[in-house]
């Protein structure tokens, strides 16, 4: 019975406390940037261990190449007609997983979903470093890698040009062009915290951070440009997250050969790419969480939506995998049935069933709270997803090279080769030793963003849970 | 316009124009369009032709290993099949087939190559440039036929130990690691042929220049010539097979022999080939 | 066309870099003015024997075909055989005790070939046709040979050793090749030369 | 130009433009240059030799025994490939892969390029003098050596070549001259003497309706195969020829028959005499043989025929009738038919066809009777190997001399020829590359190859008209080291006969002095000289020799075939049949790198040898293509990768000839195994040939496997595509076409 004021009070805190929260809303903002910034000076001992494992992984990775970039492309063990392979595969799982760097950090911004703000900005490093990553696949796979410059649309002596109808010619300029773009996304989102790293920073790291954080005083003015700023690249960078992967699905789209020639496909990658982000970032949650002691910003609830959105996108994604194949089945093109056919049975079925099991079962796991709250369950799925992503690319390319339209060209016995893996294993190493880099150097949590949030949310609930009291109030008051 | 005028239009767009080369639609060719006629029922399989490309074309041999991993270079392969519905033996003997480079009109490989390495000449040839080429194999990965072969190994230093790079032919490229080739049905002996020709102010006579393959060929089961001249023997053979350069299907009585591999994908082939007979009474 | 429009537009935002593709730039590092204007490309080759182009062509206004055979019928422009300088030479007892011809004198002896250097020396896998250019320039449009030699030699005429003074590169041929020519004096047809790259590269 | 040839040599001097460096165009310079690559222009050359120009030069090939006239592309002084010669009657323009790997003999990375001399056990090289001087010794006058203590072998042989070296064993006192040949054609001469009085009929496939071929790969590796194509194509042609290939193993021709039929190895001769039986049911063949014939073929009724030979008993009748229906038709007999015990006996039987078919004279006729004997073909023998090896193993022979065979590879192990021919005291070899018989000789003597000298050459089987093919050198020799076969014998012979060979400085004069003789032969009116430019320009002399009369007398006794199949000995249950491929012949060309790459037509397999066996035989016996099997004879074991093949008989097993070398070259060395190894001591009765079909095998598997190194894909059929179709001969329209 609440009669008096206090009681009104402690009522009031009760049910705010009985609440469950993305964050507590009474850190204090000092507390905030300490424990952000402590994250760029003692990490736990595991991140070293992280970084010196992907350092060694990517030193493999460039052996292998060079070996290759020696020895000509016969190293990698692709044959005529099998003339892609992991590379290409590979290639498509990075850009793929820049996608939801951007999802979380630009759609969810305009969508002001704020429970992204803890976690948007290690999501936005990773789309730049995945698709540095993709870059280096497109050279990799090349014949004549010295060459490469050819792509470009330069003006020369020889009067010579690309082709512009070629999709790889589309795919350079999209890639270079999102590349760009998510990198000064990720910069103009960081300035106000590098003015913070600025202001807590000694020597050669002040000179640092002073240089980056662009002389940020934190005016209205420069709050309001920056605002402004910040909202047009997140709405520039939305069309080009879409566009991007939707031209890389035109390579095979535009291409004749069976179980590519499929008009799905722009969609299905590009869900395909929402869908192993997500679950790559679910898995770096996890490892920042407890790498750099987050355990405060990067809570249970948040990981819980992300969770749940990765079940989303992945049943989006299974959906148009299911679509392909009916089309598949049901448009009755000899050619395209007899691939859908020798993948489901042929020389690489046991992988096909493994994407299909790992991409479109797994998910219904994290249908259950508890194991949505459970981290090392989240940790393995999510890495299991990614894996079952990673075979899905391969599980395009390679089954269609190996039984195409010309029977007399099937197969005889095609298998990556130790190069291969090597370059493919060296990619995980180069992106994982540049994210870690990243996370030691700049702040991985927005520590402004997570300011307004706590702010935010403090106000918002006392107000609401305050007036619904005073409802009840009023409703006994009547009754009396 | 209405929307059926419109529908019209594409149709007889991607009928009539299939697409050639990158530059212009509406090209008919004015002097020169090679072309081949290929007699499955006199081929005799013997290998020939393979190997006088080899000869011809500065083909590397690569060996017994690389040959395994179908890392092979030859342009024109003779591909062996058996009947589908076969007894317990072949009664009615193999089928042989020389596939080499189709020289499609609306060619796959040429709208995907992403510098233009491969593009149409005006004589209706499927060109390959080494020297642009930078080997991102998608052309090879557009071909329905599978007749680009890529240099996966450096070539040149290894395939010809001393004396045999004297025999290198001077007027072909030796292609190094990295780069796509194919069959150019021997351009090299075209270009000499109508470049004499053009100095004696005429155009190059039926019969008077083929590639090597047509030039071994101990049955004589090819026919090389140039279609736009109608008393060409090729042109001659195409027309009275009823096979029409620019249609994708075919229709004619069943008694006349001709037709053109894959038709269906559309890719329009300059090589036309007659079908195989059996005495099927024997 | 649209290669075209591209052409265009990104030659105005590189201008710069278009200028220095531009093939007639003057200086560079090696070349000295020869007796034609023009700037030298290629250096000074040092032949086993110093041949007075300018004596034969234009001194003796001798026709360029009429040593280099092979440039009316064939790819290769051919160095002369020395049977031809001897040829004349054994007739002319006015330079016989020349030093020059006296060591042209000393190869055919000992029937050596002259180990001459190659001035003009494409890339191996571009395909030069003498014949096309001198066929169509020469004998039909009749124009003096010595010009149409030199839309790729330079005034070799004016030349002791013949030296490089084009550039020959591919974006030189092209420069021609993309330009409308009239076929002939009496008609007014035009063409230009053969714009696709298995004409030159082989 | 100068009078004699070797001017020819000196204007063709490889001096093209910068030499290799132009050959390996793209490789060398990649960009603008001055000064940097010479080019050197040609002293003294001759008119149409123009840099940047490929010259044609006529010449003879030698790769295998047909003499197809060839053209040889020449660029700045280097031969670079092979063309058919329009002339040729033999080629009429068109050449094989065989003949195209020509170059490759001559620019083959493993040639000879000096004399080598067995000093210790191992060959060093020595300089040509020494290795004259050795000669002089161990063979000259002084040597004292008689014509019985020396042998000279050869391969099959033709020309004014020929001439020398009998002329050579003349001067010796000798006989000697053993012309070997692996897989001669003696049989089948053996056969059609008896039969029609010559060697070898002229055969009109063109002419033909119907062409029932028993094993004979006529159109890979008969006895001309180019004619026999170019000819095959006219059959084809409307009105199309019906071809039915009956043989154990399918060969090329047998891939492109209307109906193949699987037989047992050597029971042709009984199918044909089946054949036989039905056809003589017709009256009008009645009266074609004698009776003795008449009755002994009554004998063959289907039911007999069917139980020995394993063909079904209505096939008989089928043939028979096709055989009635279509006419003129032709009956040939091939390698198989011919490797057996009663080959003779076989090939007899089914020429007894033609004879009932009335085809002799229609479709099979005499060839021209050539009037130069002396130079007339000497087409080899197993014999000649048999007894020159029992003279080598007697002991009898002190010296000699192999030229243009490899006895030592291609000998069965049971003739232990190696061993024999280390107890001659002096061998000598002369060869281009150094292969298993060389490396056993004492001195081995480089000579050139096909394209670099002269000669002349007639083939045993002549279209029409007698073809003598002129060889001449399409490049100056590679290797400054080698001399010309010719040259050599010539210098030989002067060892003796100075006096009357003193006209002839070297081979080239006395071919020039020979060949000039044949003018008038040929009506040809004009000078010596001009009779010589024009022979060489043409590469081919036609002299238009009357045709040989064939008669054709058989018997009763010429066809005593054994009655049934000979029994199957339970060791070795399954036949051998070591098939001959058509670009490796007998072996002699398997260092060419084209040749080992270009597929085998039928199992498209490379770079290997291989076992054919067929599919249900292999099922039976759990064998999967690439499992490593060994097939054992009496006399040897072969370890070799399976392949299932579907054209071949259940009960044989077929390994290809020509691989297995153990010497020649880095591209033979080792690849393959050599079935004439384990071939057993199997004689044909009339002729003493070696049954090379005669051997019987044991097949067991060793479980080891390895994949099979084949153009072919995983699957061997269209999988529905539409890439080759088959149209029945009824429907189509052949007459119409153009």
């Amino acid at each position: 019975m609440i009669n008096t004021f206090e009681d009104r009070e402690v009522a009031v805190e009760k049910r705010f406390i009985r609440k469950e929260k993305d964050i507590r809303e009474d850190i204090a903002w000092a507390q905030i940037n300490k424990d952000v910034l402590k994250s760029l000076e003692r990490p736990r001992m595991l991140f070293w261990v992280i970084f010196i494992a992907s350092l060694a992984l990517f030193m493999v990775g460039v052996a292998c190449e060079i070996y290759q970039y020696q020895t000509g492309m016969g190293v990698a063990n692709l044959d005529n007609p099998h003339v892609w392979g992991l590379y290409i595969g590979t290639f498509i799982f990075w850009i793929g997983m820049s996608h939801s760097g951007t999802l979380l950090s630009a759609i969810l911004h305009i969508m002001h979903a704020d429970w992204r703000k803890p976690i948007y900005r290690f999501a936005e490093a990773m789309t730049t470093f995945s698709l540095m990553t993709a870059g280096l696949f497109v050279m990799v796979h090349l014949g004549r890698v010295w060459q490469f410059y050819y792509v470009v649309a330069y003006p020369n002596e020889r009067w010579t040009w690309p082709n512009f109808q070629s999709p790889l010619v589309w795919d350079a300029t999209a890639i270079f062009t999102y590349l760009t773009s998510s990198m000064i996304f990720l910069y103009i989102g960081m300035i106000p915290d590098l003015a913070i790293c600025r202001d807590n920073a000694t020597g050669f790291r002040k000179k640092f951070y002073t240089f980056l954080s662009l002389g940020w005083m934190g005016t209205d003015r420069q709050w309001a440009n920056f605002r402004v700023t910040y909202l047009t690249v997140a709405c520039f960078l939305i069309p080009l997250a879409v566009s991007v992967h939707s031209i890389v699905a035109t390579d095979f789209a535009v291409s004749q050969q069976p179980g590519w020639h499929i008009s799905s496909f722009p969609p299905y990658f590009v869900a395909g790419a929402l869908y192993s982000g997500c679950a790559a970032i679910i898995t770096l949650f996890i490892v920042l969480r407890y790498v750099f002691r987050f355990e405060e910003y990067m809570t249970m609830p948040i990981l819980e939506k992300t969770a749940k959105l990765t079940f989303a996108i992945a049943m989006v994604w299974t959906y148009l995998n299911l679509v392909e194949y009916a089309s598949t089945w049901y448009g009755n093109d000899m050619y395209a049935k007899q691939a859908l056919i020798y993948r489901a049975t042929g020389d690489y079925a046991p992988y096909w069933w493994m994407m299909n099991f790992l991409g479109s079962v797994v998910p219904f796991s994290m249908a259950f709270k508890r194991v949505r709250n459970n981290i090392p369950a989240m940790l393995v799925i999510s890495i299991l997803l990614n894996v079952g992503m990673w075979l899905e690319r391969w599980m395009i390319v390679s089954p269609t090279f190996a039984n195409g339209i010309y029977p007399w060209t099937w197969d005889h016995d095609q298998w990556p080769s130790m190069i291969q893996w090597g370059i493919v294993a060296g990619s995980f190493g180069w992106f994982n030793m540049l994210f870690m880099l990243f996370c030691k150097i700049f702040p991985s949590v927005s520590m402004y963003e997570v300011k307004e949030m706590v702010y935010h949310r403090s106000i918002h609930t006392r107000e609401t849970e305050a007036s619904s009291i005073n409802q009840e109030l009023a409703v006994e008051g009547a009754a009396s | 316009m209405s929307i059926t005028n419109l529908l019209n239009n594409w149709s007889f767009y991607r009928n009539k124009r299939p697409y050639r080369g990158q530059y212009d639609l509406n090209r008919q060719y004015s002097e020169y369009k090679w072309a081949m006629a290929l007699d499955l029922d006199v081929c005799t399989g013997c290998n020939a032709c393979t190997t006088a490309c080899y000869a011809e074309n500065n083909l590397p041999v690569v060996g017994k290993k690389r040959f395994q991993h179908g890392q092979v270079m030859h342009w024109i392969r003779i591909e062996r099949y058996w009947d589908e519905k076969m007894g317990e033996f072949p009664e009615k003997g193999a089928s042989f087939l020389p596939m080499m480079c189709q020289q499609c009109e609306a060619a796959p490989c040429e709208t995907v190559c992403p510098v233009g390495a491969t593009s149409h000449t005006n004589d209706g040839l499927n060109s390959q440039n080494y020297h642009r080429c930078i080997g991102s194999r998608y052309c090879s990965a557009n071909c329905p036929y599978k007749v680009r072969y890529f240099n996966f190994w450096n070539y040149p230093s290894t395939a010809w130990p001393a004396p045999l790079p004297d025999q290198l032919n001077p007027d072909v490229t030796v292609r190094t690691k990295g780069v796509m080739e194919k069959c150019s049905f021997c351009v090299q002996r075209l270009n000499e042929a109508k470049s004499r020709a053009r100095t004696e102010y005429r155009l190059v006579k039926d019969g008077e220049v083929s590639p090597a393959c047509v030039q071994a060929c101990p049955t004589s089961a090819i026919t090389f010539g140039n279609i736009v001249d109608p008393k060409s023997k090729v042109a001659m053979m195409w027309k009275n097979q009823q096979v029409d350069l620019y249609k994708d299907m075919q229709e004619k009585d069943n008694t006349v022999r001709g037709y053109r591999i894959l038709e269906d994908l559309r890719p329009f082939p300059s090589v036309m080939y007659m079908e195989r007979i059996r005495d099927m009474e024997a | 066309m649209i290669h075209r429009l591209l052409a265009v537009l990104s030659l105005a935002f590189f201008v710069g870099s278009a200028v220095s593709a531009e093939p007639f730039v003057q200086g560079g590092p090696i070349g000295s003015q020869t007796p034609d204007g023009y700037n030298a490309l290629g250096p000074v080759v040092q032949q086993p024997i110093e041949f007075p182009h300018y004596r034969h062509a234009r001194d003796m206004g001798i026709n360029c075909m009429y040593c280099h055979t092979g440039a009316r019928r064939g790819y290769v422009s051919v160095i002369p055989r020395i049977d031809k300088c001897i040829g004349c030479h054994q007739n002319i007892e006015s330079v016989r005790n020349k030093p020059r011809i006296k060591k042209l004198f000393e190869y055919w002896d000992k029937k050596e070939p002259i180990p001459w250097k190659k001035v003009n020396d494409l890339p191996d896998y571009v395909r030069f046709n003498h014949e096309r250019h001198i066929q169509r320039f020469y004998f039909r449009q009749n124009r003096p040979v010595r010009e149409v030699c030199g839309y790729c030699h330079g005034d070799v005429a004016n030349m002791t050793v013949d030296r490089r003074v084009k550039a020959l590169s591919m974006g030189w041929c092209i420069s021609c090749h993309q330009k409308d020519h009239k076929e002939s004096d009496t008609n007014m047809k035009t063409s230009h030369g053969p714009g696709e790259c298995w004409q030159c590269h082989k | 130009m100068s009078e004699s040839g070797i001017n020819r040599r000196d204007f063709l001097k490889v001096l093209g433009l910068g030499g290799s460096s132009l050959a390996l165009t793209g490789c060398g310079n990649t960009d603008i240059r001055s000064g940097d690559e010479l080019v050197m222009p040609n002293v003294h050359p001759e008119d149409f030799v123009v840099p940047g120009l490929s010259v044609f030069y006529a010449s003879t090939c030698t790769q295998c025994g047909s003499a197809c006239g060839v053209m040889g592309r020449v660029r700045e002084g280097r031969v670079l490939k092979m063309e058919g010669n329009p002339e040729s009657k033999i080629s009429g323009g068109k050449i094989c892969g065989l003949g195209q790997a020509a170059v490759q003999v001559q620019y083959n990375p493993d040639r000879l390029t000096q004399p080598m001399m067995k000093v210790g056990g191992s060959l060093q090289p020595v300089s040509w003098d020494k290795a004259m001087a050795l000669l002089e010794e161990k063979t000259g006058p002084k040597s004292g050596i008689n014509g019985e203590e020396f042998a000279f072998m050869t391969g099959a042989m033709s020309g004014h070549l020929k001439v020398l070296v009998e002329n050579y064993l003349e001067s010796l006192g000798s006989k000697n001259h053993y012309v070997y040949e692996a897989l001669s054609p003696a049989v089948s001469f053996a056969a059609y003497k008896q039969v029609y009085g010559v060697d070898m009929p002229r055969l009109h496939f063109d002419k033909a309706k119907l062409i029932v071929s028993f094993g004979s790969d006529f159109l890979g590796t008969g006895a001309s195969p180019v004619h026999f194509a170019a000819e095959y194509a006219k059959f084809r042609k409307a009105p199309r020829g019906t071809l039915i290939q009956i043989e154990p193993k399918m060969t090329m021709t047998g891939a492109n028959a209307d109906r193949w039929i699987p037989i047992i190895p050597g029971t042709e001769g009984v199918f044909a005499l089946g054949v036989a039986n039905q056809l003589l049911k017709h009256e009008e063949f009645a009266q074609s043989v004698p009776s003795d014939i008449v009755t002994l073929v009554a004998k063959y009724d289907p039911e007999t025929v069917s139980s020995i030979t394993g063909v079904r008993s209505e096939l008989v009748g089928h043939v028979a009738a096709l055989l009635w229906e279509k006419s003129p038709s032709l009956v040939i007999s091939g390698a198989s038919v011919e490797g057996h015990t009663h080959g003779v006996q076989n090939a007899v039987a089914i020429q007894l066809l033609n004879k009932i078919l009335g085809n002799v004279g229609k479709t099979l006729d005499g060839q021209a009777q050539s009037p130069f004997p002396q130079i007339a073909p000497n087409a080899g023998s197993f014999a000649a190997l048999k007894s020159v090896n029992d003279g080598m193993g007697s002991g009898k022979f002190k010296a000699v001399f192999i030229y243009g065979a490899n006895p030592v590879f291609t000998a069965p192990s049971f003739m232990g020829l190696r061993d024999n021919l280390r107890k001659v005291p002096f061998k000598v070899a002369f060869v281009n590359a150094v292969d298993e018989t060389a490396e056993e000789c004492d001195l081995v003597l480089p000579i050139y190859t096909a394209v670099e000298d002269f000669g002349s050459h007639v083939a045993w089987y002549q279209p029409e008209g007698v073809e003598i093919t002129m060889q001449q050198p399409l490049m100056e020799k590679l290797y400054s080291d080698t001399r010309s076969m010719g040259d050599i014998m010539l210098e030989l012979v002067k060892q003796r006969r100075a006096d009357e060979y003193k006209a002839w400085p070297d081979f080239l004069s006395y071919l020039k002095t020979a060949v000039v003789n044949i003018k008038s032969a040929v009506k040809y009116t004009d000078t010596d000289e001009h009779f010589w430019y024009d022979t060489l320009s043409h590469g081919v002399i036609h002299v238009d020799a009357p045709q040989q009369q064939i008669g054709s007398n058989f018997s009763s006794a010429m066809l005593n075939l054994p009655a049934t199949a000979d029994p199957q000995d339970p060791k070795f249950p399954f036949y051998l049949v070591p098939s001959e491929r058509h670009y490796f012949r007998d072996g002699r060309h398997a260092n060419c790198g084209w040749l080992q790459e270009s597929p085998d037509p039928l199992t498209t397999i490379v770079w290997d040898s291989w076992a054919e066996i067929h599919p249900k035989t292999a099922e039976s016996m759990g064998i999967k293509e690439g499992d490593y099997l060994e097939v054992s004879s009496q006399n040897g074991t072969l370890k070799v990768k399976a392949y299932l093949f579907p054209g071949i008989h259940p009960d044989a097993i077929s390994i290809p000839l020509g691989q297995g070398h153990e010497s020649l070259g880095r591209f033979a060395k080792g690849v393959g195994v050599n079935p004439f190894k384990i071939l057993n001591p199997v004689f044909e009765v009339n002729t003493g040939e070696l049954a090379m079909y005669g051997t019987r095998v044991s097949v067991k598997k060793t479980g080891e496997s390895e994949i099979v190194v084949k153009d072919e894909g995983p699957v061997s059929t269209q999988m529905g595509r539409k890439l080759v179709v088959t149209l029945p001969a009824d429907v189509a329209q052949l007459s119409k076409e153009i």
